[in-house]
């Protein structure tokens, strides 16, 4: 039995793995399979300062080993999750990220305020969102927006604060960079790429937003590639996601300087992805020899 | 509640051109199951799962019975699995039928009829189950409904099998002449649409089943959403949790 | 049977079908198997100003329904590819595409003039090779330097000029707005996705090159997205690639916008696959009543 | 020259533990075949395909027969296709072994024995195939290999069967006394690179098979470089049209 506990931005999780926010509800659709307390922690659904209904559907198109969404950040509002969803998730015994998105910068900063005071352990702010229209993508791509909203959240919430990132970038290591001095703890990478499918027959986008996030084993090189670019680039810890559906991928993704890892789709076509992973990390690190699995991340050795 | 793990298939046939008819050994989930719900098949080579509605449940043996069409790829691999292979099903899911005590019409279009089986079952000879297909070629299920005591009413497009005409005027008929308390519908949105504005009509309570795509099937993605319409104001219902079963009533027919 | 007749870039190709660079060589390794007189045209192997070995082996590691490369650009130079290569070449009845990439502008333009009075049919500008140190992507994923470069072969050269555009970039329209305003008469895209790969065994990179590009069906969504926004950012024609397998993924890329198409890993998984998505093609215009497949270029309709 | 297609498995054995033997009907692809070149199977779930080393030859029964081991996922898949499913091969690909008329050595290292048995066939009596395995368990094609004529020197690692050594304290000792020609070669790279430098020393040429990451497997990508040296310069030759059998003079066993 190794160590698997890890420490991100600060806070120490009872194991690397989390399930990645949007792709696990608040955890209530998995509790009959197994108790929440299993995972590291879970990055809940993302929250909007007021409810959003979301993206008319279809919002879901399946792609060779991935899948393009575009929910379009459907949530019931801040106020909602603190009320109905925090108390009941604060009782699971696991770490709790609360993910955050706003269409501007005031909007993510009285977002963070309004956490504070609560019980989660962290907050993901999203400047990455790929299927809304203000806001979104439109804060992970461009530095100095990307600075400015983690600065102006950092200075409303003492909070440990995670900033997830976009792939959808020439270089996502000046993204990270920028946010590492506007006042970041960590940063999770990668969202979903950018993805379009087209139905040949009526000569549609299957998406009805004609564009989505594209997530997935598909994805799962790009996001090893970035997550070693930028775990050189900055000295905060990152945590790393993007089609790990396997412990092997979580390893793979930890050595390459991931801290902590996030599992997302993989968790639609098995339900018991995560548990499976936090085992199979377990049973790797004891076959290996690894006492604690922290020993193991950034420790790929380039050519 | 619901299951998720290997289990193995103790029976396959193929009913018409394209449909598969397996039956699954996995008691712990027709245990939990009712009429309407569906369950996630896994095509190995696919990354998300194939959503197919539950045909029958077998709580005694159980069992529970999927009819599928192929309709692409992936459905085509879950055709290809034969008696003795496992199969990965999530399953049971969403939302089912609500089952009354009264007298059931349940109509179903093409590969919408499968749903209806299980539902007419809770009624049996207080069912009439009318059912469309284009011809006689792809008619499925007609004895598996008289099996189950329904009275059972068939149309297709060209007449080559039952009445030559749509499952919706041959609703309209039997609603002159029988007392009906509540209609199920599956199939194509126009045919759902039409017998929901025929059981407003009648004021008779509908249900239909939607299909959408869909990723987790439990209700944590959001992915599935439905266009529903509650107190005027248009809501995205979800498919795999508030669904596949929805009051007619509610939904907006044209997305 | 359809007119499968297409023109790009002021050529007609007798079909959409272009096997991609540095997938083919220059076709030898494929005649065993069927006329190259089949194919729309030939994207030939990458060539420099001087000859190149290439990377340091492995150069390739396969992912979850895709693969990465590093081969650095080996071939054989310049001058060798018009003397021992495209004598050869041009009597095959197809067209002839000469891709070129250089480590500087002048190195470039200086290619340019050397095809000047050769028999190839077009031009395609690598301003995307992920695997080079200097030049390659560097000049894809900057708005600037990608329309200089551009301009330089442009005046070097009068045949038609394609320029390949690289997808690790913020906004691929920019570029492709760049490079049409500095003389591109067609953009091809989109090559390589960046990646990454580590044996968890020996904690070392697959590819001794550390990175590489990542192609196969993993990356069509990437792919039909940017053909879309590119073909609606630009008056110039797309030639569309980017993990094509089979005739309804070139028919969904040409909805796209792509008046022609590129086929690359795909062959090797079957080296027939550029006649079958040809023959396919074909089945599918048939059977949808299209006389032309012309016609179908940039047909997707937005929601 | 090689061909592409789903040709039927007419044989499938497991050698040993992860080792599995199977025998493929393509007449017109073993026609083309020679000793030392490989095929390019695919398993249907992968992207890329496996390169499998060509084991044996039988024109006059149109087959080649294959014997690979289990290394991942992707093999392990092609373990799973049995007699009567047909595989998806490109064969014959690449260059094989130089036959002489000469006496021959065979060497080979856990599953570099396979592509042994094709070359040492067209020997018979006048080869000698000396095989290194971890254990007795391992052991592989033995009984092949006698019938083909050959003298059989096995070693193992453990000393379970044969020889408890290595197969370069074999291969000294055969050299010893015994004329030879050539030396064939396939195993692991340190291996290799003894019996090269053995063939050096006795000035005997050598020929050894080398792997490496492959994507076409015809010479188009230039994916599986294998790095040479020619005239005192560092060349990356291809694998898959180059090799896979290479003079081992020109080989950089140290990558």
């Amino acid at each position: 039995m190794a160590d698997l506990r890890v420490t991100l931005a600060g806070v120490e999780f009872k194991n690397p793995v989390i399930p990645a926010s949007g792709t696990y509800g608040y955890g209530r659709e998995y509790e009959c399979l197994y108790p929440l307390s299993r995972l590291g922690g879970i990055s809940v659904k993302g929250t909007t300062l007021h409810e959003r209904t979301g993206n008319i559907p279809p919002r879901i198109a399946e792609t060779p080993m991935g899948m393009l969404n575009s929910v379009g950040l459907q949530n019931g509002g801040a106020e909602k999750f603190l009320s109905c969803e925090l108390p009941n998730l604060v009782t699971k015994d696991t770490r709790i990220i609360a993910n955050i998105a706003g269409s501007t910068v005031e909007e993510c900063a009285e977002l963070a305020a309004m956490l504070e005071g609560s019980a989660v352990d962290m907050i993901e702010l999203n400047i990455s969102c790929p299927n809304v229209k203000q806001g979104g993508a439109a804060f992970g791509t461009d530095c100095n927006v990307a600075g400015a909203v983690t600065r102006a959240v950092r200075d409303a919430c003492s909070k440990p604060l995670m900033v997830k990132l976009s792939p959808n970038v020439t270089s996502i290591t000046d993204i990270a960079r920028s946010v590492e001095a506007s006042g970041a703890d960590a940063v999770s990478l990668i969202n979903t790429l950018l993805g379009m499918r087209i139905d040949i027959k009526t000569r549609r986008p299957v998406l009805h937003n004609n564009v989505g996030g594209l997530s997935g084993p598909a994805v799962f090189p790009v996001a090893v590639r970035m997550v070693w670019q930028t775990a050189n680039a900055v000295k905060i810890p990152v945590c790393g996601m993007g089609g790990i559906s396997t412990a092997e991928d979580a390893v793979e993704m930890m050595m390459a300087g991931a801290s902590a890892i996030q599992v997302g789709a993989a968790i639609f076509r098995d339900p018991y992805a995560p548990v499976r992973i936090i085992d199979g990390i377990n049973e790797w690190c004891d076959r290996n020899g690894v006492k604690s699995v922290s020993e193991i991340v950034g420790t790929v050795r380039p050519w | 509640m619901y299951k998720q793990g290997l289990y193995p298939i103790i029976g396959k046939s193929a009913s018409a051109k394209g449909i598969f008819d397996i039956t699954v050994l996995c008691p712990e989930a027709a245990e939990l199951a009712q009429a309407g719900q569906f369950a996630q098949l896994l095509a190995p080579s696919f990354f998300l799962r194939r959503p197919i509605s539950i045909c029958g449940i077998d709580k005694q043996k159980g069992t529970l019975r999927f009819v599928f069409e192929v309709r692409g790829s992936g459905t085509e691999e879950l055709s290809h699995l034969n008696v003795g292979d496992n199969i990965d099903l999530i399953a049971p899911l969403g939302h089912g039928f609500t089952v009354t005590d009264g007298r059931a019409v349940c109509v179903g279009g093409g590969i919408g009829v499968p749903p209806m089986v299980g539902i007419a079952a809770e009624y049996g000879d207080r069912a009439a189950v009318i059912s469309g297909f284009r011809s006689a070629s792809a008619v499925i299920l007609q004895d598996d409904l008289r099996a189950a005591g329904c009275e059972t009413i068939l149309c297709t497009d060209d007449g080559s099998a039952g009445i030559h005409g749509f499952v919706t005027t041959a609703l309209e008929e039997y609603l002159q002449s029988n007392k009906t308390d509540i209609i199920y519908a599956c199939g194509p949105m126009p045919m759902l649409k039409a017998v929901a504005s025929i059981a407003r009509k009648h004021s008779i309570r509908c249900e239909v089943s939607l299909e959408q795509r869909m990723a987790c099937g439990v209700g944590a993605c959001l992915g599935c959403a439905a266009v529903l319409e509650r107190e005027g104001r248009e809501v995205f219902a979800h498919v795999c949790k508030d669904g596949p079963v929805f009051d007619a009533k509610e939904v907006r027919f044209d997305g």
